[in-house]
């Protein structure tokens, strides 16, 4: 698709980019082994292999460490308001549908003031790439818990630990009619490069849910998926068509039960042929939806991408029909509109 | 239709009159907007000046027969030219007895009161909380021109045999009632008869139906003995030219479509739906082809935001809410004052404070959209003073927006938004583009784009994203000057500060000079703004031709204010500011020119009435 | 879970209350035939059979024809602001654990500028039981089409149809961790009743859909399933443990198939034991989440209670914290939390 | 430690000193707050008066070493009362080049600056953007006294041995740094000593390498010949009484802690976390067991409406923000004030606007408090002047609010929030409860209670669910007079209006009187409000030392004013408003009493110098 962008922009040769080319002049503030570095590496990796130039490109982002991202990229960018980035990139998206739009958020930048706009972004399925770091706390702020963060979590906003449940991020977007929802892990750069070029390539709102480590506020939550050692074991790699087989020894597998619930089997007791296969095309969420479900430590966790789906754009759509009704009308007459119903004259 | 034609030709004797004001009301279910409309059209097309002012009902639909279900539509015509709907009412249509006990009162004593004597059965009337029947007591009848007339009835016979059912026979009687009020104010209903032909074609015996009761009502007044006379008000002597009527809503649309059309760019339009906002978006979302999006945001705070990025990409961008709406576009207001980026924030103001009275006018939101924002953050502020005006001020609001790159408050209220008044249509060639400068090259030159480079103006460029080489970053941290760089130094604060600031107000050298009706020095200046205009100047005028030392001057710039309104403030001895608020203006105005300005304060959810005014002026000159 | 909030009330004997009791003196304003009234109607009939008195119960809203509910209620209300009446319930939740709250709410109300609190009520699942009026289209602004209004709908605000696509209100709710969800029509007076009732006893966030009837502004929308005469060939009516079947003379069923999705099938071809069994109880949320996918015309939609399972309440669980700490620490003693630290005296 | 005692016998001249101001500044990583807090503890527990001034890097954490992530710490301790953190340094100590080079520019001409020579290395130097090393230029050595100290080196050489590894060791200099100061000012480390021995219980190597690290601080200035004099401050002479050190918002969590407590209700808090706000959520929800709740809300308009709803429940219902959630506030403040009930907004005010410079200190918020909400809609505003001065004026908004009926607008900024003072410990007993009453019984004798039926002061009932017989429904559509219930009628919106307007003014009624500092009348009067008191307080007493006739008053009650604030206004030949942001009081005061009063006005983040304002006043005497 996004070629589809590059010829509606302009018309001059594609200069051969490179990732030093999405580098700003900006110093880059954030902790040291703050995850947040890892991702703008990868997307600036995967930038430069889109075809599109980088003029064509903005990335839009709302309040938080992870909202600073635009700043560090080389490209157009706005540097929102808590929680609005999503409102933002789609007053730009529909009316220059020729950008390709990145929308940079964080955990609660998306879903704790910024819910009600994630839920309608992607409801209308604007054509958005969507990039939510969850590190499952507040780091901007200086380390309060998140709609993220798992129950009990000590901060200083809960010193008795929370007592509020988080949200599913993938749940959430699938609830709203997502069509395309991804997971993956900022310091897995193979993973993650991929995932972010899958989302590049749909066109739509593109969802990625990556997991990132806050160094300063919350280390450590999400090693069980970044550590070579123990990932494998930990997560299961989704891949369209393919059965879904986990472990280091790649000897588990999952199945469906009777209530269309996955479930963990040993392969050897069961064949590959009746594992579930993953099926990222299905018009119908509730099978993604049920893998999303699926959190380590209750069962292993299944990352890459979840659901990918064609369903016409919100900008898409709203543009079309202006061309449609102007192709019908003809363009707006001024002079028609003013004197049309009732006018008269005075002498 | 030459036979109904005749049936107008005045069988009994006419009488002259300079204006009329006639009030249409009864059950929301009754149309009672529409008659009051298709009254406008004809009076306006046959060339009076008219004014009107519509009074829905509170958003929630009423069971019929209810005092809270009463619809009413006033309208002033005249031979000459009017700025106001009119203070008491000479002709009252009122359709049942909940329209009676809500509007009789605004009748003016010996005025013509028209009831439909059928509805005042005993539902109806314990529904409006009538013990007995009004009409029978006789008081109605001692103080004014009394006419009952069994007019569900006639509407029935009239339609008879077209075999419509009883409910479709009695939505008839609207036309029957209007039909006797054009017998009665001798109207050509040559637009009304075009309008039902064009409206029901679909169903030719409602078509005829609709036909059959106007004409029956027609009848109704030229034969029956009820009515002795009838009255005729000649045409105004408007500036020559097309003629149309308009409302404050429409105008508002039609103004931002010539906009985009003119200046060749997107018009980009974010709304979530608030009485009485939401008919700009109606209007807007049928003009696609003029080059508008509309956009319903899932709130307030999405239309304002995405209007910050549609800004960003470079189209004309603009909002429009009521009170509430506004106030949750705050924040995101804030963003576009920091990121310095042109669009417009249309106020449809309505009686506060809170969700307070929705379909009521008001101009209490003067203080908010001056100063409801957190930090030093200055916007201009204007205000549109009629509906006609409406077209006039969001083309200028654009143009200040684009001009000045920043965020602009229109403001206008209730009374103007429904309000509809002759307008008389421009040629497009007198209208002015908007004229928006994209840069192509880097301004920095060498060390890249530099988007906080001002002019001698301190406005800076409008990049937007495609344009090679110009990638940039803005946002709502503090920039640094020159090159937009976030920023946290203490100097640079001050100095972007002072700049925003200086930016605002040196607006007031592109404003025009602000004028005053009357004697450039006297006794009082009346100050007004945004929709009271027509009752404040009728008012002035009138003291005028009593040879009183009063003057007016309504300011359109509120902020900043014209360059010579200090001047002009200091040439009087008093000066009183009437609004429909607690005195938002006037506090305003104390603060810039510490002048002791007296306060006239209604806040009753409706328009001054012109003798309210000429009283306050009396007592403040006698004080 | 009543019982409990009347224990915690006042202990004077529980007067018997009738509908009529819970109606105000205030000249209801919906307009005629608006399926509003048939709610309100159901509700004073569950009411007095709950054991609540009825000063401890509140009714809570927000704006919209819906919204009005509260006026016509002799019980506490609020009439909030638009969208916010779960935070505003919430509040009042947490302070006072003893009340019995409701939240009326709208389709716009709730999912269109609301739709943040609505996702972190549920997710917190705060003791509330929300009401959502759904008529697809906003009432009160005089019909512009709703998040809920489907693709193409012609409003004020959309003369040439819709183009974003709808959400389903059940699956945002079962996306946002919901642990009550159901289903329920406006003139279905028994099954509306009986789902409040279901409603009112749960502990936690309880969400009911209505299909409600704007006779004025979308009139008709909903007679596939209000209509008697259609309603049972077009509606499954979900009951716990018992197997899918529909249909006038209840000759079809519900099976999964391999993908877990729900299927429509002849009882003539499978035996009733084969069918899918409802289980409002699954702790896993996706089988719920599949049923809510099933939409009519596309499939037979389930009316009823699709989820219903026991989870700590927000309100409960703080309130317990502070007893908790309390009982630990007893009492705070505002002398010594003066005196901690570091402190000196001057003579 | 007795051993540590020694150490700090004077063993070398020891000077008196008045009042000495230091900054401690480093990397956000170099404990600099610590050993600020701590320096100020040693101070105050010593009998010291002390005011501080804590500077953060902006939010986000920068890169160590870099300009940005500057971290500092300045203090000022007097033996006589001070009310600012003072204007000049006279002892700067700084950890890297970084810090040297945003902080040198305010230590004083011939002042201590003891730098941490290890760190100046170039990598160091780079970052700091230093093109050499300034140690060696001559430059810092001709200006103040430089005391070039190896700390690195030397706290790695004193915890040698304890197993540590270099990281913690380096972790340790801020200790060294501290205890070299201590010695250079004689002070008694004993708080500190506890401190580390109960903060470090769990790691015993740690804490024997910070105590060892503070000791080889102290003794390195105690041995070496670097150090020639030390330096002594007497303790001050404070009101009798039990002293401890308090910020701004511990005090405004305390003091919520003690109305919850004293007036047996619970506290209701909800926030959602914002620089600098945050720490009050923080403070509360440690204090569960003093009957707080605290809800950290989804958004602020969540954390409002919340607090309405716990407010109707008959909670003492409080939320906090700063800047842009107190816009996102707005709507839902106009709810409470229609719905007329209890509650209290902290704006901890930053600098704007937009997101603005979220880590500094500004007063530009005082417009939006004021006026920022749809319709006429009048709030209480009051204003904290100091850190302590929270306690006592949180609990006068929760009085307001309860006694009234009606949200308070609490305003404190990033200054008064993040700074210490000592605060004098009240004895419970004198702390006034919060009387709130909630009816029992219906006031409508016959028909129904009547939730708007008001006493002598306009003040409307609060009864609470629960109540038998009392059922009632409220909300943001225009209230009847008395019933309560939903009303379109005119008059009753202006009765209403009226009312809400005259309530809220009548609060003056009972207000202490304004009182002045200074002459009753006379050239000059200094207004001021909020976190600005300090310096303003000290700039006026040195002008009447110095025998000029200027006066000073400081507004805690912003609206409505003290009554007798005109006559003390008018009581002056000219009048100064000194604010940190445009002028936002000026333009009020300006409104009210028709007062030119002139402004001195800086938006720079940073609280007042007192120099810049006894240089303002002496401009403005002199002119
Ligand atoms: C309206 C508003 N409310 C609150 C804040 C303060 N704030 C800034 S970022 C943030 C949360 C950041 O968390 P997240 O979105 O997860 O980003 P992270 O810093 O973790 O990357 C908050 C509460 C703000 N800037 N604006
Ligand atoms: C902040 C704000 N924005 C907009 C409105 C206008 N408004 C009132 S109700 C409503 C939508 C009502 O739709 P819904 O919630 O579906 O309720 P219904 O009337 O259909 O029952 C809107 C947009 C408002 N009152 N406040
Ligand atoms: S606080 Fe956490 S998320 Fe923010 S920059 Fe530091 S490590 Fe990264
Ligand atoms: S507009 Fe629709 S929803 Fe509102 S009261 Fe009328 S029928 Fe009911
Ligand atoms: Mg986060
Ligand atoms: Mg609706």
């Amino acid at each position: 698709m996004p070629m589809k962008d590059t010829e509606m922009s302009t018309d001059v040769a594609l200069p051969v980019l490179t990732p030093k080319d999405f580098a700003s002049d900006q110093e880059i503030r954030w902790c040291p082994r703050c995850g947040d570095y890892s991702i703008l590496a990868q997307m600036k990796k995967v930038l430069p292999t889109l075809g599109i130039p980088k003029e064509k490109m903005v990335f839009v982002s709302g309040i938080g460490c992870s909202s600073r991202f635009p700043y560090y990229m080389n490209t157009y960018g706005v540097h929102g308001i808590h929680g609005r980035a999503p409102a933002i990139a789609t007053g730009l998206k529909l009316s220059r549908p020729d950008l390709q739009i990145w929308v940079i958020t964080g955990d609660g930048d998306s879903l704790s003031i910024g819910g009600n706009h994630f839920l309608h972004v992607i409801r209308r399925n604007v054509d958005l790439k969507i990039i939510m770091f969850n590190n499952q706390i507040y780091g901007l702020t200086k380390g309060q818990y998140s709609p993220t963060s798992p129950l009990g979590t000590k901060t200083k906003s809960t010193p008795y630990g929370s007592v509020d449940a988080p949200v599913n991020p993938l749940s959430v977007a699938l609830g709203a009619e997502a069509t395309f929802v991804a997971r993956s892990v900022d310091v897995d750069i193979k993973h993650l490069a991929a995932t972010l070029e899958r989302a590049a390539h749909h066109r739509g709102t593109a969802f990625v849910e990556v997991y990132q480590d806050c160094n300063v506020f919350n280390p450590g939550v999400f090693d069980f998926a970044a550590k070579k050692d123990v990932k494998d074991d930990n997560c299961i790699y989704l891949e369209h068509g393919r059965p879904l087989i986990f472990g280091a020894k790649r000897d588990k597998g999952i199945q469906l039960n009777s209530k269309g619930q996955p479930e963990v089997v040993s392969l050897a007791q069961v064949k590959e042929d009746d594992l579930l296969f993953h099926d990222e095309k299905l018009e119908d969420p509730s099978l993604a939806f049920a893998l999303a479900r699926m959190r380590y430590p209750e069962s292993p966790e299944p990352l890459g991408v979840f659901r990918c789906v064609d369903r016409p754009t919100y900008d898409g759509a709203a543009n079309q029909q202006i061309q449609r009704i102007t192709d019908e009308r003809g363009p707006g007459d001024l002079q028609a509109l003013f004197n049309s119903g009732d006018t008269w004259d005075v002498a | 239709m030459s036979d109904l034609g005749d049936t107008l030709t005045p069988s009994k004797e006419s009488q002259e009159l300079d204006s009329v004001v006639i009030r249409f009301c009864g059950d929301s279910g009754d149309g009672m907007q529409l008659v009051g409309t298709q009254f406008t059209n004809v009076s306006a097309a046959f060339g009076n000046d008219v004014s009107t002012l519509p009074d829905f009902p509170a958003e929630i639909r009423a069971p019929a027969g209810s005092l809270a279900g009463v619809s009413g539509y006033q309208l002033c015509f005249s031979n000459s030219d009017i700025y106001t709907p009119g203070d008491e009412v000479d002709t009252l249509v009122a359709m049942n007895p909940a329209a009676l006990k809500t509007n009789v009162d605004d009748l003016k004593p010996g005025g013509t009161l028209i009831v439909n004597e059928d509805s005042f059965d005993l539902s109806d009337l314990t529904k409006a909380h009538y013990k007995s029947n009004p009409l029978d007591d006789g008081i109605l009848s001692s103080r004014y021109r009394l006419q009952r007339v069994p007019m569900t009835r006639l509407t029935r016979d009239s339609v008879a045999g077209l075999g419509l059912s009883q409910k479709e026979s009695d939505r008839c009687k609207n036309f029957f009632a209007l039909g006797l009020v054009y017998w009665l104010y001798d109207r050509d209903p040559s637009p009304t008869l075009r309008y039902i032909e064009d409206k029901f074609r679909k169903s030719p015996a409602v078509l005829e139906a609709n036909l059959r009761a106007l004409r029956a009502g027609t009848n109704y007044g030229d034969s029956t003995e009820a009515f002795t006379v009838h009255y005729h008000v000649a045409p105004a002597r408007l500036e020559p030219g097309k003629y149309r009527k308009i409302t404050g809503n429409e105008a508002l649309a039609w103004g931002m479509a010539a906009a985009a059309k003119l200046s060749g760019k997107r018009l980009f339009y974010a709304g979530y739906p608030i009485t009485p906002a939401s008919d700009i978006l109606h209007e807007l979302s049928s003009l696609k082809q003029y080059g508008v999006m509309t956009f319903q945001a899932e709130d307030e705070i999405a239309a304002i935001t995405s209007v910050v990025g549609a800004s960003f990409g470079g189209s004309l961008a603009v909002t429009a809410s009521s009170g509430p709406g506004i106030a949750l576009k705050s924040e995101g207001i804030g963003l576009g004052i920091m990121t310095e980026l042109p669009m417009v924030i249309i106020n449809v103001q309505r009686g506060g404070p809170s969700t307070g009275l929705p379909t009521k006018t008001e101009q209490s939101d003067l203080f908010m959209c001056y100063f409801g924002r957190n930090g030093d953050c200055p916007i201009p502020v204007i205000a549109a003073k009629s509906p006609s005006d409406c077209f006039h001020m969001i083309q200028q609001a654009l143009k200040i927006a684009v001009d000045y790159m920043t965020p602009v408050f229109l403001l206008t209220d209730g009374y103007i938004a429904n309000g509809a008044e002759p307008w008389r249509i421009p040629a497009i060639e007198d209208l002015e583009p908007i004229r928006a400068k994209h840069p192509l090259e880097s301004n920095g030159n060498g060390d890249g784009y530099l988007p906080y480079l001002r002019d001698d103006r301190l406005v800076r460029p409008w990049a937007i994203p495609g344009t090679i080489g110009l990638e940039h970053r803005i946002g709502g941290l503090e920039k640094a000057d020159v090159s937009g760089n976030v920023s946290y130094d203490s100097d640079n604060h001050q100095l972007m500060t002072d700049i925003r600031r200086k930016k605002v107000a040196g607006i007031a050298e592109s404003l025009p000079l602000q004028e005053v009706e009357g004697p450039e020095e006297g006794d009082l200046l009346v100050v007004s703004w945004g929709g009271t205009y027509g009752a404040v100047r009728t008012a002035v005028q009138r003291s005028i031709r009593e040879g009183k030392s009063v003057a007016h001057t309504h300011l359109q710039y509120l902020n900043p204010f014209p360059k010579n309104l200090q001047q002009i403030i200091q040439s009087y001895k008093k000066v009183l500011v009437p609004e429909l608020n607690t005195g938002q203006l006037r506090f305003i105005l104390r603060a810039h020119f510490l002048v002791d300005a007296i306060g006239f304060n209604k806040i009753k959810g409706k328009p001054f009435l012109v003798s309210e005014l000429t009283q306050k002026i009396n007592e403040v000159l006698s004080s």
